[in-house]
C-alpha cells in the first residue's frame, strides 16, 4: 500500500490501545447517512513501475520545447536554468519542510527567504519585498488591493493596454463584481500614450497599473506615468520582466510605488503555466499594508542573528477577515529557486542575459520583417518580444505550418485583441541561437513561398 | 560561514554562470533601446562562485527540519511522506517543459491528465463540478465564494452579503469573505461542534455562505452535519467546505453528499504535494452542478478522443490566475491518487485516523484531551492544566519537542481551546515513533519548567525576539 | 571560469603574502624545458548553456532504451530503479564525500557501507561482504586471486564455458601472461556438463568459477560444482544475478565459496556499461584474504556504537606490494544505490522481481519460438534469458530489421561463439509489458515473412 | 533513530515496492525452474516502508562531511568542487540509458564523446595512444604495466621482471607492480626528490618500469626528471608517471613531453568527478606510440562521419573490465574539460598552486613544512615539533579540526614525513576560506593537549575503536 506503514498485526495493537474492536469502529462519529457505501470510482492502484510507465506514456503524447524550437513568450518564457538551481531546490531539507513557523528549525528556510527579499530588493531598486505570491497575475491583483488600502480609494484603477491580457482578467475578476472600475487605456502602436493615461487618471483612482517591458515586449514610459499618477495621489503599480533588469531601468528607480513580477524566469521550469512566483516589493512606507509572508531579521535569546516571519498581524491566521489578503501559502521553493539562480548570476551574469535576449529578438524580428510576407506590428522599440504582423492575415496556418516544421513560432494575439488577429508575438531568449533563429526564419519564408504559390 | 549572507560572501569581480557569446550582431544596446529605458549598471546582485552558492544553500537545507529527516506532527498540515516517484515524474522532460500557449495538438498528454484529474477529484468530492485553477486553498476558497456571489447575482439575490463560518475555522475563510465582498459573521462552537442555536439565530435571506470545516480543526466529525446543511439551505444559503483535512474521509464520507455545495482541496497536504517551506500548494474546487457554470475558465474537456480547453463558459466569473493553474502541484495530485487507487485512498484515511486515535489513546492519560475520547486523523490537547500546576505552557513543550528532534505539534489553534497542542500524526509513520513521540511528550510533561521555558537548548537558536523583529523590521540585507 | 574563486585582486594578494610577484613564479620549480611552451590544443570553454546545448546534442544521437524497447542483456539490465533510490543518492552528503578515513565525520557512509554488507550477505547467504570492487567482470578476477591465495596454488583454474565471455576475456587478460593455466569446460546445450568438470579440476586448481544463472540463461548446477571442487581441495567461486535471488537458490546456500555479481542490477543505469558494482562476498574463513575496502562495527571512545573501515592491513596502502590486491577505490555510491535499492524491495520485491522475470522471459520464449524461423538453442531451464536460433542464419538482418521497428532485439553471439553465429540472446525483464513483447514477436513475424518472400 | 540499522528498523509485513501484476501466463516457478534451482523463501531482508527508507537515508548522508557542506583540504585527493551541471548531463536519459550492447548506429553521439575524449586526454599528457577501459587509478596502473609486459614480450624482453617506485609513492604502486607479474623495488628519495644515486644502483636490464608520482606525493615537481628519464630509458626502461596529482600541471606540463611513456589520470580528482564516498573512479591510460598495440580492446575510432569500436587489435592484452569502461565518471570528465577549455584549465592548475603556496607561505609559520618552500598544487607540514614540545600528533590535529567544521588533511602521507599533515587546498576554494582554515590551523596548535588528545568534541561519534574492530570483526548486522 504505497507509504503506509501499519501491518495488521500493528493495527491489532493499536487499536487495542484505543480500546477499538475495529478500525471501523473509529469512523463511527459519521453518521451512517453521511459516509460512501461504496469504493469510489477510480482506476486501481499502481504500482511505481506501472506509474512511470503511465506517466511516461502521457509526456509522450506531448510535444514541448525539447521537442520543438520555443519562441513562445508572453509571460512564460524557456530560459536557461543552470543545474545548480535544480540540485539544491530537490533537496528533502527545502521542498519537504513547512512554513517555518517554527524559527529554531527553520534557520534554513527563514534565511533563505530573507536573502530572497534582498536580492529582490537589490533587483527591483525598492525597499522592501515580502516572500512571494502566487505568481504575476494574482500578485498584481493584490497589488491593486494594496493601493486600494493605502490610498483608500476603492472606486478606480486605471490599467494600460498593453498589461498581460490576461493579468487584465484576473483583475476584472478580483474587481469587477466589487464595484471597481477597470479603467483600461488603449495602447496604440504597441505602447500607451501618457497623455492618455493622464486624461484617465482621476482623484479617485487608487493605482495606474502598467507593465514594462509591456506585453508586445516594449518598455513603457514608467516614469512619466509615476508622475502622472503621484499628482493625482494614486501610486504606481508597475509590472517587470526580472530578466530586463540587466539592461532596463529598475521600477525603484522610474517611481514606481509597488513593483510586481511573474518570477517564473528566475530558474523554475514553464510546467506549463505553474506553479510559479508572484514577486511583490514596494517602498519603505507601504510595508505594513503587504499581502504575504514577510521575513525580518533579529537576534534571539543568546544574542545570535537570526530570522523570523514578522509583521504576521497583517496576515489572515492573526486578523481573520481583517487582514490585508486572504493568502495563506507563499512560494517558498521557488522563491528559493529564484535566490539561487540570482545568486549564480550575479550582476555580470543578468547584465549578459539581457544584452542576448535583446540582441537575438533583434536579429529574428530583422530577418523576420525581411520576409515579404511579414512586417513588424509596432515600432516601438522592445527586449525580447516583438509582435509580427502576418500581411495575408492567416497567423493559425502560418503557426501550424511552423510547428509541423519544428517550431513554436509564436504566440497568436487575436483572441485577446481582435485588431491584431493578423498578429503573433515572437519571444527569443538567450537560449535560442542563431541556428534556431535561421531555421524559423527559413520556415517563416518557406510559409509565405508556399501560400504564395498557392495564392 | 553557513549563516554568513550572500552579500556578506561577495566579492567583486567573482561569478559563476557565464552566458555564451553572441552568435547574431553585437549591436549595442543603446542602439536597440531607449536612452531613458536603460540601466547604468546592472542591479548590484552578489557576486559569487557556484561552488560557494551551491555549499551555502547546502548547509542552510540542513538547517531545516523536514518530513525527509524528522518526525513532524503539525496538527493541520498533513506533513505525509512527499513520494520522490511523484517528483521525478512531475519533473519528466514532457511534463514540465511545457508552455502555457503551446498548441493543443502539442499537450494531448498533458489535457488527459488535468481532464482525468478533474474526475478524480469530483468523484472524492461528490461534487460534480470543477476548476484546478486556484492557485492555493485560500485562493480555492474565495474563487469559490466568487463563483457564488455570481450565481446568487444570476438568481437575483444580490442581496445575500454574508458568509458564516465557526469560530474555530482557518483565518483564511472570514478572510476570503471579505475580499470577495461578504462581511464574515463568526458562529459559536460548542465542544468543537457549531453550535446550532447560534447559527440558527444568523440565518437570513441575507446568508450567502457557511463555510465549515468537516472534519473540523479539532479533529473531530461534525455530527450535525446534515442537520446544518438542512438549515442552511431551508434560508437559501450553501454550504462551503474547507477542504483542509480531507485527509481523515477519503473514500469513507463524500463533501457532496453530506450537503456541501463547494469545496477545495488542499492537494499538497490532501495528496502529499510537497510543502516547499511555504508553498506553493494547489487549490482546486469542486462545486454543484448549479455553480458550474460560474467557475474559471478554462476547464478541460474531452471530444471524441481528443482533450481541449473550454473558454466557452459566458457565465464564467472569468480567470483567477494565469495560465491553467499550479500545474506541477496538480500533477503531483494524480500520481499520488493513481499510487493508491479507491482501496488504497480509503486506507490512507483509516490509517491516519488509526494513527490519531493511537496517539490520542496515549496522550490523554498525561495532557488532557478537552474534546472526545475519539478523533479523527487529528486532535486537539491541552497544557492548560500544566500551565496552571507549574507555569509550563504549550509553547514551551513545542519548543522543547524540538531538542529531541521532533517538529512540535501546532499550538494555539484553534482558538477555541487554551494551550491547545494540535496533533496530527498522519499515516505515514510508524507505530515505533508513535511510540516514541508519545514517550518523549511525557518525559516533557515531568521535566522542570525552568529547562522547558529555556527550550529548545539544542538548535542553532533559541527563542527568537519577535516582538523586536516586528517593532524594528529588518527586512533586507544590505548589498554590496 | 567555471569553479574558480580567486579574483585578480585576490590573487595579487596571495602572491604578496607568498612572496612571489607572479603566479608564473610559482612553476619555476620545473625546469623550462620541461613545460609546455603553447595552450593545449582543446576547443574553447563553454558556459552551461552551450555545454547543455552539447551534450544534448550528442545525446540526441543516441538511442536507448527509451527510444527503443530494450530486449538487451547479457551482463547489464534494464530494470526499474525506484525514484527513491535517485534521490537519496543524488544527495551531496554521499556523492561529494571521500573515503570515510575520518570516522567521525563519514558515519553516514560507514554505517550505508556497514548495510551493504549485510544485505549482500544476506542477499547471497553468504558470511561476509566487502564493500564493493568495481564491476563483475573485474571481482571474478579478483575471486580468483583470493582463490589462488587463499588454497595457495596458481597454476590452475577451472571455467565453465557458460561464465560470460568478457568474464573469461578478463581472466585471461589477468592471468595468461602470469602463467596461469585458464581452462575452459565448454558448455554444449546451454549448460557445462558437472562430469566435464570434474574430469578438469584437478590438485593444482585454485578454484572452479562458475556462473550461474549462466551467461545463456540458464542455472547450472552449483551445489555438484561446489562438491566437485572442494573435493579436489579448490575453492568454488560463483558469479550469480542478484535479482534471480528473490525465486532461485543462493549461493552460500548451494556451496560456493566466493560469491560474485554484477550489481548493476540493484538500482543502477546502465550507462553504456558503467560505472557498475562488483559484489564480492565469501565465507567467514577467507575474509583476511578478500580484496578492496571492509567495514567494521565498534564502539567509540564514549561507548557508542560505531563504524569503521577496518582490516585495512590487507590493503595497499599499508601493506604495498603484500597486499590482497592493488584496489583503492570501492564503488561507494553505486554500492549505496544497491542497498537503498534492496531496502526498497525486500523479501516480497524480489520475489516478485524475480517472478516477474522468470514469466515474462518464458512467455517471449514460447512466442518467439511458435514462429516458423526461430527456435530456442537450448532446451536447458532459464530465468530471465534465453538463446534464440535463427534458422535462416542472418541473425544480423534479424536484429537491424527489428531496430528499426523499435526494438533492440538481442545480442548477437557469433563474436563471441562461432557456433552460435545464428544464435542471439534475449533478455526479458520486469519493465517489459505483454505488449511490449507482443510487439517484438510481431516485428520477428514480420522478418520471417519478408525475408521468406525475398528467398 | 538515524542510526539504527535497517534489520532494526524491519517489521515483518512491511514494504515499500511493489511489483505490477503479472500481465503473462502466471505459470508456477515449479513449472519454468527445476527444484533443486529454486529458492523456498526470498532471502530474509529487512522489511520496510518507503518513508523510513527514504528518511534513515537522508539522515545517515548528514552525518557525513562532503564538498557539498564542509571544506575538505585532503593532500592528494584533489576534493575540488564537483559541478551539478556534470551531474545533470551525465544523468540525460539520452547518455544514461544506453545498453553496452546497443548497435553502433545507435551509440554515435556516445562514441563521438568518448573518442573526443580521447583526444582531449592525449592532448593534455602529451601521448598519443589512450584506452578509456581501466576503472579506477590502480586499475590503469596495473593496465598499463600489463601493456609494458606485453611490450616488453614483444621485443623479447620477458626478463625485464623489476618495478621501480620511489619511497614516497602510493601504495598502489607496488601493489600493481605485484599484481602485474613485476617484482616491486623501492628507490629512495632525499628530501622528497628522488635520489639518483640509489635509483642508479638499481638501473639494469631487468628493469622494466620506474614508476613516478611528479607533482610529488610531497607537492613538488620532480626537477631531475629528464635526468630520470634519460637514465631509466638508457638501460632499456620505461617511465610510468602516476597522474594522481596532475591538477597541478595541466596545460603547463605534459607527462609525454617530460619523459613518460604511460601514465594514468585520476578523473574523479583531476577533472571533478564525485568522490562518491569512495568511487566510483576511472582510470584512463595513455601511453606512448609503441606501447599502443597493447593496450586493452575496444577503443574509439573514427572513419568519415561514423564512429566505431574497434576491436581488430591483435596484439592487445584484451580487457581488463567488462564493457567500455566507467563512462558516467568519464562523462563527467569530458563536461569539465570543455567547461574550461585551455585557458582555463592552465586557470585550474595555476589558481591550485597558488591557493597551496598561499596556505603554505601562512602554515609554515607555526608548522614547518620540511621540504621547501614552494610547492605544487599541496604541500605536507610536520607535526613533529609539536609532538615533542607537547606530545600532539597529527592525528590530534586532525581530530580537532573537525569540531571546527574542517575535514582533516591526509595524515601520516608520505611515510617519508614525520607526523605529516598533507595538505591540498584545491583551486575551488576561496581566499576567505583558506584564510579561516589557517586561523583554525594555527588556535589549534595553541590549544592544550589535553583537549586535543580527546578530540574530536562535537562530532556525533569520537575516535573509534579501530584495534577492537580488527581483532573481533563484525562486519554484517544479523538479518531479522
Amino acid at each position: 500500500m504505497a507509504y503506509l506503514f501499519n501491518t495488521p498485526q500493528e493495527q491489532q495493537e493499536m487499536l487495542a490501545s484505543i480500546g477499538a474492536s475495529s478500525i471501523e469502529e473509529l469512523f463511527e462519529q459519521i453518521p451512517a447517512s453521511l459516509r460512501l457505501g461504496r469504493p469510489l470510482d477510480l482506476p486501481p492502484a499502481m504500482g511505481e513501475l506501472e506509474l512511470t510507465q503511465h506517466l511516461s506514456s502521457l509526456a509522450a503524447k506531448n510535444q514541448g520545447p525539447s521537442d520543438k524550437v520555443c519562441f513562445l513568450g508572453g509571460g512564460s518564457y524557456d530560459h536557461f536554468i543552470p543545474a545548480a538551481v535544480d540540485a539544491i531546490a530537490s533537496r528533502g531539507e527545502f521542498y519537504t519542510s513547512y512554513t517555518p513557523y517554527q524559527p529554531e528549525v527553520s534557520q534554513g528556510n527563514l534565511q533563505a527567504m530573507f536573502e530572497y527579499q534582498t536580492l529582490i530588493c537589490e533587483l527591483t531598486g525598492m525597499d522592501v519585498s515580502n516572500a512571494s505570491l502566487y505568481d504575476g497575475g494574482s500578485a498584481i491583483a493584490e497589488a491593486v488591493i494594496m493601493s486600494m488600502n493605502t490610498v483608500r480609494r476603492h472606486e478606480k484603477v486605471v490599467v494600460l493596454g498593453s498589461v498581460h491580457p490576461e493579468y487584465r482578467q484576473i483583475l476584472d475578476t478580483y474587481f469587477g463584481p466589487l464595484g471597481t472600475q477597470i479603467f483600461v487605456v488603449p495602447a496604440t502602436g504597441g505602447t500607451v500614450d501618457v497623455a492618455d493615461v493622464e486624461a484617465a487618471v482621476d482623484d479617485q483612482t487608487a493605482c495606474v497599473v502598467v507593465q514594462s517591458p509591456n506585453f508586445f515586449g516594449s518598455p513603457e514610459q514608467v516614469q512619466a506615468l509615476a508622475d502622472v499618477a503621484h499628482a493625482k495621489g494614486a501610486l504606481l503599480v508597475q509590472s517587470f520582466d526580472p530578466l530586463s533588469l540587466g539592461v532596463l531601468k529598475r521600477p525603484g528607480d522610474m517611481g514606481a510605488d509597488i513593483a510586481v513580477a511573474e518570477g517564473q524566469s528566475l530558474g523554475s521550469p514553464m510546467q506549463y503555466g505553474g506553479p510559479y512566483l508572484g514577486i511583490m516589493a514596494c517602498r519603505e512606507q507601504f510595508v505594513r499594508r503587504m499581502p504575504g509572508r514577510i521575513c525580518g531579521e533579529t537576534t534571539d535569546r543568546r544574542g545570535k542573528r537570526c530570522w523570523v516571519l514578522t509583521l504576521q498581524t497583517r496576515e489572515q491566521h492573526i486578523r481573520r477577515e481583517k487582514a490585508t489578503s486572504n493568502i495563506c501559502t507563499n512560494q517558498g521553493l521557488f522563491a528559493l529557486r529564484a535566490s539561487i539562480y540570482l545568486s549564480l548570476m550575479g550582476p555580470t551574469g543578468m547584465k549578459e542575459v539581457g544584452e542576448l535576449c535583446a540582441r537575438k529578438s533583434h536579429y529574428a524580428a530583422t530577418q523576420i520583417a525581411a520576409q515579404e510576407r511579414f512586417e513588424l506590428a509596432f515600432s516601438s522599440p522592445f527586449f525580447k518580444e516583438f509582435v509580427v504582423r502576418d500581411l495575408q492575415n492567416d497567423v493559425q496556418t502560418v503557426l501550424a505550418d511552423a510547428s509541423d516544421a519544428g517550431f513554436f513560432a509564436g504566440v497568436a494575439l487575436g483572441t485577446w485583441f481582435p485588431e491584431l488577429a493578423d498578429c503573433f508575438l515572437v519571444t527569443v531568449t538567450e537560449k535560442r541561437t542563431r541556428v534556431e533563429i535561421d531555421g524559423l526564419v527559413k520556415t517563416l519564408a518557406l510559409t509565405t513561398n508556399r501560400t504564395t504559390i498557392h495564392a | 560561514r553557513s549563516t554568513q549572507l550572500l552579500t556578506e560572501l561577495s566579492q567583486p569581480g567573482r561569478r559563476a554562470v557565464v552566458m555564451p557569446k553572441c552568435d547574431v550582431p553585437e549591436t549595442p544596446l543603446s542602439e536597440l533601446l531607449p536612452a531613458d529605458a536603460l540601466a547604468d549598471n546592472p542591479p548590484a546582485l552578489p557576486e559569487l562562485a557556484e561552488p560557494e552558492v551551491v555549499r551555502h544553500y547546502t548547509n542552510l537545507s540542513t538547517l531545516n527540519m523536514s518530513v525527509d529527516t524528522h518526525y513532524y506532527p503539525l496538527g493541520s498540515c498533513t506533513m505525509k511522506y512527499n513520494p520522490k516517484r511523484n517528483e521525478r515524474l512531475a519533473s519528466l522532460p514532457g511534463i514540465v517543459d511545457l508552455h502555457p500557449y503551446q498548441p493543443e495538438d502539442s499537450l494531448q498528454g498533458m489535457l488527459q491528465l488535468l481532464f482525468e484529474l478533474q474526475q478524480f477529484l469530483t468523484e472524492i468530492s461528490g461534487l460534480p463540478a470543477i476548476s484546478l485553477q486556484p492557485a492555493a486553498g485560500a485562493h480555492g476558497e474565495w474563487t469559490a465564494l466568487m463563483s457564488a456571489a455570481a450565481y446568487f447575482r444570476s438568481i437575483g439575490q444580490e442581496n445575500r452579503k454574508l458568509v458564516l463560518s465557526p469560530d474555530s475555522s482557518h483565518g483564511t475563510n472570514p478572510a476570503s469573505a471579505q475580499m470577495a465582498g461578504f462581511t464574515a459573521v463568526t458562529v459559536k462552537t460548542v465542544d468543537g461542534a457549531v453550535c446550532m442555536e447560534d447559527l440558527r439565530s444568523k440565518l437570513n435571506d441575507q446568508v450567502a455562505v457557511f463555510m465549515i470545516t468537516n472534519p473540523s480543526t479539532l479533529g473531530l466529525f461534525e455530527t450535525q452535519m446534515a442537520e446544518i446543511a438542512e438549515a442552511v439551505h431551508a434560508v437559501g444559503g450553501l454550504i462551503y467546505l474547507d477542504g483542509a483535512n480531507m485527509n481523515a474521509v477519503l473514500g469513507i464520507s463524500r463533501p457532496g453528499d453530506i450537503g456541501a455545495d463547494m469545496m477545495h482541496y488542499n492537494p499538497h497536504k490532501t495528496f502529499s504535494g510537497p510543502h516547499g517551506g511555504g508553498g506553493p500548494g494547489a487549490g482546486p474546487i469542486c462545486v454543484a452542478e448549479k455553480l458550474a457554470p460560474f467557475l474559471p475558465s478554462p476547464i478541460v474537456v474531452k471530444e471524441g478522443d481528443k482533450y481541449r480547453l473550454d473558454y466557452d463558459r459566458p457565465e464564467s466569473i472569468g480567470r483567477v490566475r494565469t495560465f491553467f493553474g499550479n500545474v506541477g502541484v496538480l500533477v503531483r495530485a494524480y500520481c499520488y491518487i493513481l499510487s493508491y487507487g479507491p482501496d488504497g485512498l480509503k486506507a490512507v484515511s483509516e490509517n491516519a485516523v488509526l494513527n490519531a486515535n493511537y496517539l490520542l489513546s496515549k496522550v490523554k492519560h498525561f495532557m488532557p484531551v478537552p474534546h472526545g475520547q475519539r478523533c479523527m486523523h487529528e486532535f486537539v490537547a491541552s497544557a492548560a492544566k500544566l500551565k496552571q500546576e507549574k507555569g509550563v505552557t504549550a509553547m514551551d513543550i513545542a519548543k522543547r519537542l524540538l531538542d529531541y528532534g521532533y517538529h512540535a505539534p501546532t499550538v494555539y489553534f484553534p482558538l477555541t481551546v487554551p494551550e491547545a497542542m494540535m496533533i496530527e500524526p498522519t499515516e505515514t509513520e510508524s507505530k515505533e515513533m508513535l511510540d516514541a513521540f508519545v514517550e518523549t511528550l511525557f518525559r516533557i510533561t515531568e521535566e522542570s519548567a525552568d529547562l522547558l521555558h529555556d527550550a529548545p537548548h539544542s538548535t542553532p537558536i533559541s527563542r527568537p525576539n519577535e516582538v523586536a523583529a516586528a517593532r524594528q523590521p529588518c527586512l533586507r540585507a544590505v548589498c554590496n
